[in-house]
């Protein structure tokens, strides 16, 4: 069976000329070439074609007239990898019945699952955009880009914070190192560190995730350095409160009520705590900005905060604030594949269209590129 | 010798782990399977002794506070006490939860503790929503509505008093919202690709620290 | 007029706090019983159970754990309820080890309003390790799953399991879930294999991703959260903590659709109010300072 | 009744009191509530990683299955722990880059699958059909969600200047996850309102003459305690607010002025 982990084995054969629904096909299986047989299916002659399967045409023969099974392992049929079987097909009109061969199949893994080639193709696609367009921002640094309002907001939080000689807190979210937000929530973190350094603001980071705070405080460790304020750096402006989620929020809302800070930064990935946090937050009257791709939790930042990144935003804001061309092009690169996302809805859209209306299965081929095998 | 284990071991781990683990999701050979299933063990191990950095921290910093007697510095023994004698009733029940003291301390009170805390979003959705929901503007207008309209066709009583809410509500969440969060997704996806590419091949890299 | 517009606008966050508690805790003292529509899905469970004749065997899977409490428990009170009105023969267990007190204190204390006796009328087979291997082993031999019940009685001792010594001679199994294992691997692992008829109960979360099982008959019925509770007690004419709930979810939810609407209704006679237009540079800026209600030590500006 | 499940519904209807208090402020109740919590979380938290991670994977495949491999993962742990060491610190780098690497790497095909194809998958939908209405719900539908989708797309947009027809694409755009905002928002409030019925629940429930009365006698308890501290702050405050005006307002909104 292609495109398996093994322990299943797909059987084909072509249709008798003959069907129609008062036949029924009977598909038998055996551990020896003699048998015994036991029966594993019985459907209708009309049905289990193999262009019934729901598989892309670029991995699959989609021909008609061809019957397909599949016979998978279950708790009383265990096929083993590389042994063979023996099947025998009979087609049974309820009376009389007619034997097709036996034939003997090994089930085998496989290297290669060729339904998802259209997601390796994309993946391709995408990467070799995102490096294109780097290597082009590299030559040509001053590409435009659009403001995003909460990031202008970081420099204004900061510096209230400084006027009023109280800290700034920044969360890196709920997510562990492996996680894409936690990384963009730690790049934003070394350039909030930047101008921390710079100010002499204090900066208070709680964690959750003991590796997450490690790697944070060699981040502000280094914007320190940067800055030129490495006597300014603090080991315990990162410290670690407790990995179960609501104990973290709810000492973290104690921080918020105690030590007032001014402004509250929310970065990264959250879940229920994201409105715990966030609007008691509100309630200190802190400046409030929020970047999170966790779309479930967004309108809770909406709602409480001055400014919220939204999704993408959040992987955008290290470009925008460090305007290293690196970045800046990584975003080129993204715009460019959000381009031929829309274009192929706009196009795959109207194919869909012509082909509903017109009943032609001419576009299907098209279609599935943009669909998700498993 | 320093430099390759200083910069270049991290960016080629980094490289080689990337991509086996991209090629992974394409390969079905139970090869490739076990190994998902085993790398995610690993990651608990190393979690498991991460941990140790973390509670060193914590006990620092309230022992910080202890020793300076800060205002409040009662509470921070609290922690410690709270934390040994867990630790201490965990062990004694050897880990087991059912009938022990372990199961006690977590149907008694990390259970209370944490739905407590959950539940204060109940109240917190309210004051939020007061405070947020103003027609300050048309979006914010087009915001208030829609949460609105949500509101009132959840609840028998809505729906009773206007048969339509149901209905309409369910439109509002499966169509014009689930366009919006379609669009947010797509976008997130993009960006998280782009992001994963530039680790992959060490041109992010400040999650190492340092640049020696 | 526009003095008490301004003040309630910086209406003080503890009085909506105040209001959502009394909102919540009046309806459960006092439940009233809003009419609700009882959904088709809800509906099956209820006729399935109402078509079974007494003495059949039902076996409930308290499968969840205090977290899920609020929107599960008032579902096993419901059904239990139902089950030992029709007089049928209730066993019930978890596959959820933290799930196990809670579900003898529910079984136990429904079975004793309407005077059933342990062992007689109704079992609670308790806790066994095991997940969804559990059911497997059920299916074929329900005592070698439970040697013996919760309380340390032989289960092939016990009169109410007479004649049970599989899933097979089980009627209906309903499984009340807050995840895995839940309904899925009761479907998965016992009713494909061992054919009766399953229905479930879950929370609101998992509810939605039931439906498709619901579609093609791997359940004949589903009880989605708390409003399925409240449903099925209007089905079985109780009025119970499910309607309790659902009393307190409506009166919550108008309260809070109440003051937005008073609110933006004084926000507009408010001074200084101007509708802002499209502004790109801030699209999504929702609080500015004056919004801000005084949080609790700066109380008095 | 036992008595540990007296003690246990004491103390259990104590906490959640503790906890609720902090809708009022904060106040010592709270604040003990919460540094209890976070001291038996992380005893809870060491408890379990030492049975179910350090004994259940690590120990007990490695000495009792032989396992070998699984010291690899013990000493990338152990690498972690040089930054105790700051000379050696850098070590910690290569657990990093292997937790960071394997994260990207299995990020990447999974976005694909879930984030891209199968929205793009939902999303392309036909636009008429073929029977006799031509245009109905569904295809109306198929066209709104197809709007929102570009629109928001267009939103997201950030090499390209916001006007013309892209603006008013973008802002499309914006009206659409303002919609989604506001639905999600709503759609939330019957889960979150539920949990505070729970908690009620038990509150009731833990008020009965069974547990006798302990969420009563600890309400009254806990009001009491609110309103001598209340008045103990204000004595102490009373003695210190002529030498300290307090003047946190109106300086912020100076400053807010510029937002």
């Amino acid at each position: 069976m292609p495109g398996d982990s093994g322990g299943s084995v797909g059987l084909s054969w072509r249709a008798a000329p003959f069907n129609g629904p008062a036949l029924r096909y009977q598909v038998f299986f055996g551990e020896q070439e003699r048998g015994p047989y036991t029966q594993l299916a019985e459907f209708p002659a009309n049905s289990h074609y193999k262009s019934d399967a729901d598989r892309p045409w670029w991995s699959w023969d989609r021909t008609k007239n061809v019957h397909f099974y599949q016979v998978k392992s279950t708790r009383t049929l265990n096929l083993v990898n590389g042994r063979p079987y023996f099947f025998k097909v009979a087609l049974t009109d309820g009376t009389q019945s007619l034997e097709g061969p036996v034939r003997s199949a090994v089930p085998e893994p496989n290297l290669f699952n060729w339904n998802k080639a259209n997601n390796l193709l994309l993946m391709i696609v995408f990467s070799t955009l995102v490096l294109i367009s780097i290597s082009q921002a590299k030559r040509r640094p001053n590409i435009f880009l659009r403001r995003i309002p909460g990031l202008d907001a970081v420099e204004e939080a900061i510096g209230r914070a400084t006027e009023m000689g109280r800290p700034i807190l920044y969360l890196t979210g709920s997510d562990d190192m492996s996680s894409l937000s936690t990384i963009a929530a730690t790049v934003i973190l070394g350039q909030v560190a930047k101008r921390t350094a710079a100010l002499d603001t204090q900066l208070k980071v709680p964690h959750r995730d003991p590796i997450v705070m490690a790697v944070c405080q060699e981040i502000v460790k280094e914007s320190y350095l940067e800055a030129g304020r490495p006597d300014a750096y603090r080991e315990d402006s990162n410290f670690f409160i407790t990995s179960d989620q609501f104990s973290y929020t709810a000492a973290v809302d104690g921080i918020m009520l105690r030590e007032r800070p001014a402004a509250n930064f929310f970065m990264g990935f959250y879940y229920a705590e994201a409105l715990l946090l966030a609007e008691t937050g509100a309630g200190t009257g802190a400046i409030q900005i929020a970047g999170t791709d966790a779309d479930l939790q967004l309108p809770f930042f909406i709602t409480t905060c001055d400014y919220t990144l939204i999704g993408e935003e959040l992987y955008a804001a290290s470009a925008y604030l460090s305007r290293e061309p690196v970045l800046v092009g990584t975003l080129r690169g993204q715009d460019q594949g959000k381009a031929f996302l829309l274009i192929s809805m706009v196009i795959g859209t109207i194919l869909a269209t012509i082909g509903a209306f017109t009943g032609t299965q001419a576009f299907v081929p098209v279609l599935q590129l943009f669909r998700d095998f498993k | 010798m320093t430099l390759f284990l200083r910069r270049t071991l991290p960016l080629l781990l980094t490289f080689l782990f990337g991509v086996a683990f991209a090629a992974q999701y394409y390969i079905p050979h139970p090869v490739s399977e076990g190994a998902l299933t085993e790398i995610s063990v690993w990651l608990r191990i190393i979690l498991g002794f991460a941990m140790i950095l973390g509670i060193a921290s914590l006990c620092q910093v309230h022992y910080a506070k202890i020793r300076t007697r800060v205002a409040g510095w009662g509470y921070s023994l609290v922690v410690y006490l709270s934390m040994l004698i867990t630790v201490a009733v965990g062990f004694w029940a050897g880990g087991q939860e059912t009938g022990t003291g372990l199961g006690w301390v977590y149907t008694y009170t990390l259970l209370a503790l944490q739905g407590t805390m959950f539940s204060l979003l109940g109240f917190f959705v309210a004051s939020a929503a007061f405070r947020a929901f103003r027609a300050r503007s048309k979006e914010a207008t087009v915001l208030l509505v829609a949460a609105i309209l949500m509101m009132f066709g959840r609840v028998p009583l809505g729906e009773y008093l206007v048969p339509a809410a149901g209905p309409l509500a369910g439109w509002l969440l499966n169509v014009l919202s689930l366009a919006a969060r379609r669009g947010i997704l797509i976008g997130i996806s993009l960006g998280g690709i782009a992001t994963s590419i530039k680790i992959i091949f060490g041109i992010e890299r400040s999650y190492l620290g340092g640049r020696e | 007029m526009r003095e008490l517009a301004g003040k309630l606008l910086r209406l003080d966050r503890r009085a909506i706090f105040v209001l959502i508690a009394l909102a919540t805790l009046i309806p459960l003292l006092y439940p009233v019983g809003l009419p609700i529509r009882v959904s088709p899905e809800v509906k099956r469970v209820f006729d399935h159970i109402e078509s079974l004749p007494a003495g059949s065997v039902f076996l409930l899977s308290l499968d969840f754990d205090p977290a899920s409490k609020p929107e599960l428990y008032p579902m096993a009170v419901a059904l239990l309820n139902h089950a030992f009105r029709r007089d049928l023969r209730v066993v019930t267990m978890t596959l959820w080890v933290t799930g196990t007190g809670m579900a003898e204190k529910v079984v136990s204390g429904v079975a004793s309003e309407y005077g059933k006796r342990r062992g007689l009328d109704y079992a609670f087979l308790g806790y066994s390790p095991g997940g969804a291997n559990v059911i497997i082993n059920m299916g074929q031999d329900l005592n070698a799953a439970f040697p013996a019940d919760h309380y340390g009685e032989r289960t092939a001792d016990l009169p109410v399991l007479r004649g049970v010594r599989s899933l097979r001679q089980v009627n209906y199994v309903v499984s009340l879930a807050a995840g895995t294992p839940g309904v899925e691997s009761w479907y998965v692992y016992g009713k494909e294999k061992y054919g009766f008829e399953l229905g479930g109960g879950v929370t609101a979360v998992i509810a939605p991703g039931l439906y498709p099982f619901l579609d093609t008959g791997q359940i004949n019925g589903l009880i989605g959260g708390l409003r399925g509770a409240a449903e099925y007690e209007i089905l079985i004419g109780m009025k119970g903590k499910g309607m309790a709930g659902m009393d307190a979810q409506s009166a919550t939810h108008f309260i809070i659709i109440g003051l937005i609407l008073l609110c933006n209704l004084f926000y507009v006679l408010a001074p200084g109010t101007v509708v802002r237009s499209f502004d790109p540079s801030a699209p999504l800026r929702t609080g500015s300072a004056q919004d801000r209600t005084g949080s609790p030590q700066e109380g008095q500006r | 009744m036992a008595t540990s499940v007296l003690i246990g519904a004491w103390v259990a209807a104590g906490l959640t009191l503790f906890m609720f208090s902090f809708l009022y402020k904060d106040n010592p109740f709270f604040r003990f509530g919460e540094h209890l919590y976070v001291g038996v979380s992380m005893g809870y938290t060491i408890v379990r990683i030492h049975y179910d991670v350090m004994m259940k994977s690590l120990y007990g495949p490695v000495a009792q299955e032989g396992k070998w491999w699984l010291l690899v993962p013990a000493l990338l742990g152990l690498l972690v722990l040089t930054r105790f060491v700051p000379k050696v610190s850098w070590l910690s780098r290569i657990s990093f880059a292997v937790i960071v690497g394997f994260g990207s790497g299995v990020a990447i095909p999974r976005i694909i699958s879930s984030n891209i194809l199968q929205q793009v998958q939902g999303t392309l939908k036909p636009l008429l059909n073929a029977g006799s209405s031509r245009f109905g719900m569904a295809e109306l539908n198929a066209l709104l969600i197809l709007t929102g989708v570009l629109t928001v797309l267009v939103y997201f947009f950030f090499s390209i200047e916001h006007k013309g027809a892209i603006k008013i694409a973008a802002r499309i755009g914006v009206y659409f996850l303002m919609v989604y905002f506001g639905a999600a928002f709503g759609y939330t409030v019957m889960a979150r309102m539920s949990l505070v019925i729970g908690r009620f629940d038990d509150l009731i429930l833990f008020a009965s003459r069974d547990y006798a009365y302990a969420s009563l006698v600890l309400l009254i308890l806990v009001t009491l305690g609110l309103l001598l501290w209340e008045r103990g702050r204000r004595r102490a405050e009373a003695v210190l607010r002529p030498r300290e005006p307090r003047r946190g307002t109106s300086q912020r909104e100076g400053v807010r002025r510029t937002a």
